[in-house]
């Protein structure tokens, strides 16, 4: 008898826990709300404790090559559906989970109490962004796809508004086509390889005749469709900054994984089926995700120039971030992705930071006052000059002024936060690997212009925007903040530093992270050998 | 106490039967399952049936009653199915007719409606509320008269036969 | 076909029959829909169908899984039971529907001639 | 003619019906003019899908079959039934 | 069959295009419905077609190449129930904001001419 | 190209000092930043401080920086990537630490008295105390990204500071510019770095320094040079980046005079300074580097000239000395490279003295307009002398700094070209009389008549306010006179650090005899004196409003023009590169789908044809019925919402069909059961969709786009269509490969005990799927209920359907109870309710015996709720929920934790979630019985369906109870008037 050691179950627990809360919460009244908050508080820290477990598990600590493997049901890998932890794996847990507590944290005030079922529907969006995270098979990953989207379609209308349901119409109904293709993409790949195992699939799609190889690569471009039009690339995510824009401030920090969980995907298939080892599909359409990837970053970057209020910014700012990442997953190479993965890091803590922000800044000035203050800035230019005197700033004002401040150096890259790092780290690696002719592609050159002209094209964005709330604002009276307001964004704010900080550790996992994604025969060995427990005879009688 | 936990013996019967035609089995596994079920739901259904559950009294009218049918069925059908194939539409006379009734228990209406429907040519609409009169159509109408009649003696004064008889009884017992 | 094969010929004919005659009723009350004048006649196309086309069908189902089972099938029963319980039901509602909507289509029309506004209807 | 083909020749000749019977409940369907008329074929289409089950049942040899037509019997009238109420009242669930 | 199978699903799906890209909210909804349908049994269709041979093995002794292939078909069914709970969400969205907004085009407001 | 090469950090020796240097100010910073807001006297006392602390820790220093030692720290950052916290400094780091530092200083000590006490200073302190550690940091580092990370992050600091008023738009403006176009040069320069790193193989300024024959013969050289000069020349206000200085002038004075003269405009010349070794010794730097540094010395001088703002003409003047010492760089001889530096710091001392004099001006007569001030050397006379001490160093008078190094200057310029070529000398008198004209106006205002009545009457500023201007004016005065003793070591550590092996033989004297550069300064002298005369006297100076030639370019309008048609631009590019709408967006995805594929992938590879021998006309038959709904539901779904429905349900009979009749009962079931939910849920919803009617005018209306549209989606319908069915087509009349299938078919009997496959998949292969699957119908129900809370009807639907209204229809008088208990549905009720328990029954039947045969807890979840669903729809939603409690949120949170906590039963033998296991119960009559745990599974996923189908149903129906309780009480309200024959 081969019980499974009870580590092992760590692996199912982000999902299950999630989901547990979520059905426990369900009956509960609505007017219970400390009730509520409690359970899903509790549940999220345990969460976070857990995916900090596995993170270190993942390092070595428990799996020694790094990978951890969970049957569920039991069944052996190509047939049942496996779970798999890496140390990407990990580290996107405890990303999630730290954004979410953050966000659980901001919602205690106002927004769990603005419509029914909140922590609910929240802890049922960390299921499925868990699952989506965890999960080695396509078909699973749908379901997950689809709980996690199902979820965030019920957050986005929370609060309900004429602006939220306009913008939710949009979401939903790009995401309900957005799931055909993504179904459509997996049974094609199914219909060409036999499998839904993802490492399975890495394994086979060498051995595929002509016919098998055509209809799979129709397969994954057609799924990698779904995952970039969640992930947002351009010309599939003009969805993004209206919804962002109008969903309730914890809701969009949320949203800011989300859009990571589609890039996340497209990094999982593509480095698992399109590795070296994919045979006549090695390498296949990583230049398609490169000019995408530019495209979208190009894209977001005139956004955000063009945008005037924060929420709106913020979406550009994610569609900037996908952008750039996508690109990064296309240039594809071990130390780049290293740094894709740390400026995911960074950008998502921030983004999601100053999606909190946003709902706070805009207590001090609220959107509509933003249209007159840009007429103020474009026309008044031979303002009389005042009192040289300088005006007081009140304690909450100086502390959103300063979490503004770091969120726009991490989003646009500027120095001394982790966006910065997070771009250097790129340029570095991208100039550090050479082709074998020893030059640089223009395609390599092109996109590190991009990226910097991104960078330049926020900082002026958000300067406009920062000078507008902050410095432009005349007479107002300092926002009343709670604490519970302030503290997630102060957290998120100082991982930001701490990852600034600490690169090296954190760069020092992210290269173990790549060098183990690129072993593809590794995952084989483990995923498709990982022995399933004796089970108990149970057909005796028959 | 019979009466709350077994409402209808019929019912509970006809769903057993059910459960038995439907797993084709006679096991005795199958016969628990089945009465249990057959006690179960009636029970559990008894909130939303306020009319209660149907009494016959006259097993040996009904039998009849749905022989005649029957027959009275598959003529009708290929009636209506001559006029389908061979006649012009427009030479079919399609007519409303009222036809007051006398019955009054629930599932005898329901019988009547049943029989009546089954039979091809002829659509019930309604009980017209205020005169207790049923509203009919018939496909090909020769003679309204000739199908009044026959609705009220073939159909309907069975059907009061079999289902208000031991009502009427009842409530004579009870006054 | 391998079982059909096996099929005793008492069984075959009565089977081959039913099935013939129930598909022919069961089309002629689809004609029977398409072709006649009017709603209220339409109405009629179908209860043949439903009446005598299923019942030949069914008994022909029985009869056939009885003969090829060597047992009694006859669960088709339950279907002859329920479609008689569920057809009139339809038939009622979708005839009353359609008395009522032509009424009230008529009382629009009167309005309307004598000059107070009619809304539309959905159609 | 064996008995088995006979058999068959009648299943196929059943299906044609049922199938024919189809398309001009479809033809219905689609020309209306009245709403009655289109759920009065639809109803007409389910029960010919019921038929149709039946048949396959009859020329596969296979009880399979069974069940969907037991369905369609006991439940397929209940988006008619839904269909008409909200033609005559406006609304399925008052 | 599977030149009727792969038009069926063509069909479905340009009916299903032609809609979803049309501007009323209903048209939308009928489009994702008949897309969801094309899509069904196009997954469906992934495990090859077969003809009386249901995926239930009655006995352990099978040649499991007799048998339809079974995991399209479970996918079919969870993606046919989660089509279902997405369609209503949808037709809920729908109703909402055309109470919200009184419009029913599908951008929440009538497009300016 | 060399690979990156890791150097190893200096063992940390002894305390961190040169850490301490920079990290000192940024800690003092916060420490600032946290007091309150009326510390003036603590906030300076403690920036004193720190510049006390920076300059004692660089005087101890010294002795190393004179041996040539050059001093390394440093710890681990990102080693992987080649970077370092790396400090280093040498003699030229040095010299510009003290430079800093001391500035810093004197600043400090007169923001003391310049800063209103009303002023909230910690912020001001905080800030300036950033920016000291941020330009130590510049000038401290010993890796170029790190350096760059500094640099940003004076620029950030200064913005910082320029915007201190930020209640004025002019200081919002000017910070808004100055970031803009420092930032920017900050990533050119980033760029450059690491195109530079990327040449060199590290960004260790040590090794880059020595790496110069390598750089300077790369083919990327250009591009860095290029790169690099962008972020120095914008840094230091070199035109035509020049624009912003002027109006970083909204800064504070101790600002401008600290940041915009001293030390952060100098960060772009030390830059070009440091990299000298690297980069210089080529035509490009030549050209690069002295062409715009000619440019600006010319511009700004002459703009100088026209300025009415004290600080305005005081930036010009810095924007053209710093033109003069970029020259310099640019001509790139090692002499030229000494007068740079020493300009550099000449620059420093008079500049910020200067600057000082025009805040105390400012503060004390309340203007800086030249027009209003005059004869100030009566109210401030030791302000004025001090004053002119120091302009006449600018103007470049013998006996003071500005003067030596101009001369030094001027004999560079005679060696550009050789001796024929002039222009460059010319160039440099013309910039000399130039800056003799504004020197003399800035001067000006000492003398003469007041213009009129100040904003106030002008005292001598406190003792301390002016101590800061008088020892820099005195250090150009020394300097001036005995440059070798006092300046001459500095000036030596200096050049020898930045030069190196290149040091030359210099000579710091006074008077070098009579030569043609000191020629040059005299012509420089008097015609700048004659320039001022005539531009005064004749040309009205007073009262041009704008710098005569000049005038067009206005690099600030051109700043803000782009900006806004920056912002235009992009929201055009947004306009047309992205869409709001959603069709729109539809479209594309549809685009995207058909293209994408055929531009990744390409043609097919060639397959074998099908043979029709399997083609069943029957088969062929029923789908000419669903492709016909399909079409006919595509068409009717505008105007005729109820037909498109019933045309979908058309479609769904046929796929139901087409499931069953291809091998899949539970997919038949299935279909059917949600085909009439759906239907019935659409017709819920449909009642508060107001009727759409088509009117012909809209249909003629349509115009010619609307059609043309509408091909191009027609197009594409037809093409996503065709490409879909040549997909499935292509899949099917291929084999399938090997597919993980029969693994189902060979273990579901007998590993997942149930004969079903399909169930068995469901309940225990991949019941993790069904998990998922029952979450998000819970999900969606929530969803469903929480907006239907909060939903509000459209007007021209909130009201009582039509058809409720008729008179002549009885039922319209009665409740829905009465309608079911005597009303129309008086008769289809009785059957309505009799087939409840039997539809109970069935559900039952289809859930127990799901694991063998068709059915399962999904089918039978529905019909369950279809069941209760008919009720509903005969009695009303009131009736029924008077009868039965119904709670759905319990169905749904029991189901879902019924699946769940049965999959997490198997940890309790030590296998994974949902491992199912069997229970054999023996029983007396009925024998043996397999329970499996899966039927568990199942039962929750029943009861999730169950709550799912009747929290949504039941939600929408309650709308409609809504509609009536409303209609209810306008009809109470309007009882009176509607009594007698109401219109109901
Ligand atoms: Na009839
Ligand atoms: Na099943």
């Amino acid at each position: 008898m081969n019980a499974l050691p009870f580590l092992q179950h760590f692996i199912v627990l982000p999902i299950l826990l999630p989901l547990l809360a979520g059905a426990l919460l369900i009956p509960v009244k609505q007017s219970r709300y400390t009730l509520k908050f409690a359970l899903s508080v509790t549940n999220t820290v345990l969460l976070w404790l857990l995916a900090a477990a596995l993170l270190v598990m993942a390092d070595g600590g428990y799996w020694p090559d790094g990978i951890g493997v969970y049957l569920a049901a039991n069944w052996p890998a190509p047939f049942g559906i496996a779970l798999l932890v890496d140390r990407l794996t990990a580290l996107m847990l405890l990303l999630t989970a730290t954004i979410a507590l953050a966000v659980l944290v901001f919602s205690a005030k106002r927004w769990d109490r603005v419509g029914i079922q909140f922590h609910t529907l929240f802890q049922f969006l960390l299921m499925g962004l868990n699952g989506a995270f965890l999960t080695n098979d396509l078909f699973n990953l749908f379901v997950f796809f689809e709980v996690m989207l199902a979820a965030s379609y019920g957050l986005v209308l929370h609060g309900y508004n004429l602006q939220r349901i306009r913008a939710g119409m949009q979401y939903i109904a790009i995401n309900l086509v957005a799931s055909f293709l993504f179904l459509i993409g997996v049974a094609l790949i199914y219909a060409a390889s036999g499998t839904l195992n993802l490492t399975d699939l890495g394994m086979r799609v060498a051995l595929l005749g002509t016919e098998d190889t055509w209809l799979l690569a129709i397969g994954v471009t057609t799924l990698g469709l779904a995952f970039l039009t969640k992930g947002a690339m351009w010309p599939l995510g003009f969805w993004l900054p209206g919804t962002y824009a109008s969903a309730s401030a914890p809701v969009a920090a949320m949203l800011v994984l989300m859009t990571k969980v589609g890039v996340y995907a497209v990094l999982r298939v593509w480095m698992t089926v399109f590795g070296d080892g994919a045979g006549a599909l090695a390498g296949f359409g990583f230049t398609a995700l490169t000019i995408g990837g530019m495209a979208t970053l190009f894209f977001g970057a005139v956004g955000m120039l063009a945008s005037q209020d924060g929420g709106r910014m913020a979406g550009y700012g994610a569609i900037i971030s996908s952008g750039t990442l996508l690109a990064v997953i296309g240039l594809a190479g071990g130390p780049v992705l290293a740094s894709g993965l740390y400026y995911l890091l960074g950008s998502t803590l921030a983004m999601a930071a100053f999606m909190l922000l946003v709902e706070l800044t805009d207590r001090i000035r609220p959107p509509g006052a933003a249209l007159i203050a840009i007429t103020m800035e474009a026309f008044a230019i031979e303002d009389k000059p005042e009192d040289p005197v300088g005006q007081g700033i009140p304690g909450t004002l100086a502390f959103l002024g300063l979490s503004f401040a770091a969120c726009a150096l991490v989003i646009s890259g500027m120095p001394p936060l982790s966006g910065f790092v997070a771009k250097f780290s790129l340029f570095h690696a991208l100039l550090d690997i050479l082709p074998t002719d020893g030059r640089i592609p223009g395609l390599t050159w092109g996109f590190i212009a991009l990226v910097i002209v991104g960078g330049l094209a926020a900082i002026i964005a958000l300067m406009r925007l920062g000078v507008r709330i902050f410095w432009a604002s005349g007479d107002i009276a300092p926002p009343r903040l709670q604490f519970t307001e302030a503290a997630p964004i102060t957290a998120l704010v100082t991982f930001c530093v701490l990852l600034t900080v600490q690169a090296g550790p954190v760069f020092d996992y992210l290269d173990r992270t790549v060098a183990g994604l690129t072993q593809t025969s590794t995952y084989g060995e483990r995923v498709l050998q990982e022995p399933a427990v004796t089970r108990m005879p149970r057909q005796e009688a028959e | 106490m019979m009466k709350r936990w077994l409402p209808s013996p019929l019912l509970s019967l006809c769903l057993l039967l059910m459960w038995l035609l439907l797993n084709q089995t006679i096991e005795p596994a199958h016969l628990l399952l089945g009465a249990v079920l057959g006690i179960v739901a009636p029970v559990l259904a008894r909130p939303l049936q306020p009319q209660g559950y149907p009494r016959i009294s006259r097993p040996f009218v009904l039998f009849r009653l749905l022989w005649l049918s029957l027959i009275e069925i598959v003529r009708s059908c290929f009636n209506v199915s001559r006029i389908i194939l061979f006649r012009r539409t427009e030479g079919v006379n399609s007519q409303f007719i009222h036809i007051p009734l006398d019955l009054r228990d629930p599932y005898g209406l329901a019988l009547l409606s049943c029989l009546i429907n089954s039979t091809p040519g002829t659509v019930w609409v309604e009980i017209v509320p205020e005169t207790h009169e049923l509203l009919l159509h018939v496909f090909d109408l020769h003679d309204e008269q000739w199908w009044i009649d026959t609705i009220k003696s073939h159909y309907e004064q069975p059907i009061i036969e079999v289902f208000e008889q031991p009502r009427h009884s009842e409530r004579e017992k009870t006054t | 076909m391998s079982i059909a094969e096996t099929l005793p010929v008492w069984a075959a004919l009565p089977v081959a029959f039913l099935l013939v005659l129930g598909g022919l009723i069961s089309l002629i009350g689809a004609l029977g829909l398409l072709r006649l004048g009017n709603f209220y006649q339409r109405i009629h196309g179908p209860a043949i169908t439903v009446t005598l086309g299923a019942g030949c069908i069914l008994i022909a189902s029985m009869i056939y899984f009885t003969a090829t089972q060597s047992r009694l099938v006859i669960h088709e029963l339950l279907i002859s039971v329920f479609v008689l319980m569920t057809a009139p039901v339809v038939a009622m509602m979708i005839m009353r529907a359609a008395v009522y909507r032509d009424l009230r289509k008529e009382h629009l029309a009167d309005e309307e001639k004598t000059g107070t506004d009619g809304a539309a209807t959905d159609a | 003619m064996t008995t088995a083909s006979l058999l068959s020749a009648a299943i196929v000749f059943a299906l044609v019906c049922v199938v024919l019977a189809m398309i001009l409940c479809t033809l219905r369907l689609l020309i209306g003019p009245s709403a009655q008329d289109r759920v009065l074929a639809l109803d007409t289409l389910w029960m010919c899908a019921m038929l149709l089950a039946l048949m396959l049942g009859i020329r596969h040899g296979s009880q399979i079959y069974f069940e969907a037509a037991l369905m369609i019997a006991l439940l397929g009238f209940v988006s008619t039934v839904a269909l008409a109420k909200f033609l005559m009242r406006g609304e399925v669930i008052e | 069959m599977e030149i009727v199978i792969a038009l069926a699903v063509g069909v479905m799906f340009g009916s299903g295009i032609w809609l979803i890209l049309r501007p009323r909210t209903f048209q939308l909804i009928t489009g994702l419905l008949l897309m969801s349908y094309a899509v069904n049994i196009f997954i469906f269709a992934m495990g090859r077609l077969s003809v009386d041979r249901p995926p239930i093995t009655l006995s352990p002794d099978i040649d499991p190449s007799q048998f339809a292939d079974p995991l399209p078909q479970a996918l079919v069914l969870t993606a046919i129930v989660i089509g279902f709970a997405t369609t209503a969400l949808y037709l809920v969205i729908m109703i909402g904001a055309r109470g919200l907004t009184g419009s029913d085009h599908v951008d929440g407001k009538e497009p300016r001419e | 190209m060399v690979s990156f090469v890791v150097v190893p950090l200096p063992d940390s020796h002894g305390p961190m000092l040169l850490a301490s240097l920079v990290f000192v100010p940024f800690i003092a910073s916060l420490i600032a930043a946290s007091m309150p807001q009326d510390a003036r006297n603590r906030e300076s006392w403690l920036a004193a401080g720190v510049a006390v602390y920076g300059l004692i820790v660089a005087i101890l220093l010294y002795p190393e920086m004179s041996e040539g030692t050059v001093l390394r720290e440093g710890f681990d950052w990102l080693p992987a990537q080649g970077l370092y916290f790396l400090l280093r400094m040498d003699g030229l780091a040095w010299v510009f630490t003290l430079l800093v530092l001391v500035i810093g200083l004197l600043v400090v000590l007169y923001a003391r008295y310049y800063m209103s006490p009303n002023d909230p200073v910690p912020r001001f302190f905080s800030f300036l105390l950033a920016f000291m550690g941020s330009m130590l940091g510049v000038v401290l580092s010993g890796n170029l990204v790190q350096l760059v990370v500094f640099w940003e992050l004076t620029s950030l600091t200064s913005f910082l500071l320029i915007g201190y008023w930020h209640h004025r738009a002019d200081a919002r403006r000017g910070a808004r510019m100055a970031f803009t176009v420092t930032a920017t040069g900050g990533l050119c320069l980033l760029a450059g770095v690491l195109v530079l790193g990327h040449i060199v193989g590290s960004y260790d300024l040590d090794i880059v320094l020595a790496a110069g024959e390598l750089i300077r013969s790369d083919d990327l050289y250009l591009t860095a040079l290029l790169l690099i000069a962008l972020g120095a020349l914008t840094k230091s206000a070199q035109f035509p980046f020049h624009f912003w200085l002027p109006h970083a002038m909204a800064a504070p004075t101790p600002v401008s005079s600290y940041l915009h003269s001293a030390t952060m405009v100098k960060a772009g010349v030390f830059l070009l300074v440091r990299l000298w070794p690297a980069l210089s010794g080529t035509p490009e730097w030549t050209w690069i580097i002295g062409g715009a540094g000619v440019g600006t010395l010319l511009i700004g001088a002459f703009i100088a000239i026209f300025q009415h703002d004290l600080k305005g003409l005081l930036a010009y003047s810095t924007i053209s000395h710093l033109g003069l010492i970029t020259v310099l760089i640019g001509i790139g001889t090692p002499l030229a490279m000494v007068a740079a530096i020493f300009h550099i710091l000449n620059h420093a001392t008079f500049k910020a003295s200067l600057f000082m004099a025009a805040g105390i001006i400012d503060h004390e007569t309340g203007t800086r307009d030249l027009r209003l001030l005059g004869g100030l050397r009566h109210k401030l006379p030791i302000t004025a002398t001090l004053a002119i001490v120091a302009s006449a160093a600018m103007a470049g008078v013998p006996l003071l700094n500005g003067f030596l190094s101009k001369e030094m200057f001027f004999a560079e310029t005679l060696q550009v070209g050789g001796d024929r070529n002039w222009w460059m000398s010319v160039a440099a008198v013309a910039m000399g009389m130039f800056s003799v004209a504004y020197s003399l106006r800035f001067i000006s205002i000492f003398f003469g008549k007041p213009a009129g009545e100040l904003p106030r009457d002008p005292h001598e500023p406190p003792r301390w306010m002016r101590f800061p201007v008088e020892l820099l004016a005195f250090t150009c005065l020394v300097v001036g006179v005995a440059p070798a003793i006092s300046i001459g070591p500095v000036l030596d550590l200096a050049v020898a650090a930045s030069l190196r092996e290149h040091t030359p033989d210099y000579n710091l004297a006074t008077w070098h005899g009579w030569n043609l550069p000191l020629l040059m300064s005299i012509v420089a002298l008097f015609g700048g004196i004659a320039l001022y005369s005539v531009l005064r006297w004749r040309f009205n100076l007073r009262e041009r409003t704008r710098a005569p030639l000049l005038s067009h370019f206005n690099g600030a309008q051109a700043y803000e023009t782009s900006m806004q048609s920056l912002t235009r631009a992009a929201e055009w590019l947004v306009r047309h590169l992205g869409t709001s709408k959603l069709q729109k967006q539809l479209l594309l995805l549809m685009l995207m789908l058909l293209t994408v594929p055929l531009l990744l992938v390409g043609q097919p590879p060639d397959w074998t044809v099908l043979p029709l021998e399997g083609f069943d006309p029957l088969f062929a038959g029923i789908w000419l019925i669903g492709g016909a709904c399909a079409i006919a539901a595509a068409w009717m779904a505008k105007y005729h919402r109820l037909t498109a429905l019933v045309l979908v349900g058309g479609t769904g009979i046929i796929t139901a069909a087409t499931f069953l009749w291809l091998s899949a009962p539970d997919l038949a079931l299935t279909q059917l059961m949600v085909e009439t939910v759906t239907t019935v849920l659409l017709l819920l919803g449909l009642r508060w969709l107001p009727p759409r009617i088509e009117s012909a005018e809209i249909q003629a209306a349509a115009s010619r786009r609307d059609w043309t549209r509408r091909a191009l989606h027609m197009m594409l319908a037809v093409a996503g269509g065709l490409a879909m069915a040549v997909l499935t087509y292509a899949v099917l009349v291929h084999p399938a490969s090997d597919t993980i299938a029969d693994f189902f078919v060979l273990n579901a009997l007998s590993g997942g005990g149930g004969s079903n496959v399909v169930n068995v998949l469901l309940v225990d292969f991949r019941a993790f799927d069904t998990m998922g699957e029952i979450t998000v119908l819970a999900i969606v129900a929530l969803t469903v209920y929480a907006l239907l809370r909060r939903f509000r009807p459209a007007p021209d639907s909130a009201e009582v359907p039509q058809q409720q209204l008729h008179a002549f229809d009885p039922a319209s008088r009665q409740t829905p109870s009465e309608q079911a208990d005597s009303g129309y549905l008086f008769v289809p009720g009785i059957y309505l309710r009799t087939l409840l328990p039997f539809m109970g029954v069935i559900a039952a039947y289809f859930f127990m015996r799901g694991h063998n045969l068709p059915g399962g807890g999904f089918v039978a979840g529905l019909i369950f709720a279809v069941a209760i669903l008919v009720q509903y729809m005969l009695a009303g939603a009131t009736w029924v929920e008077a009868h039965i409690t119904l709670r759905p949120h319990r169905w749904l949170g029991l189901g879902l934790l019924l699946a769940g906590l049965t999959g997490l039963g198997s940890w309790a033998f030590g296998h994974p979630f949902l491992t199912s296991h069997t229970a054999h119960l023996h029983l007396p009559v009925l024998g043996e019985l397999h329970v499996p745990s899966a039927f568990v599974f199942d039962l929750g996923v029943f009861a999730v369906v169950v709550g799912t189908t009747m929290l949504m149903l039941v939600a929408l129906a309650h709308q409609s109870l809504r509609a009536h309780k409303k209609a209810g009480e306008q009809a109470a309200d309007a009882a009176v008037p509607a009594a007698n024959g109401g219109a109901l």
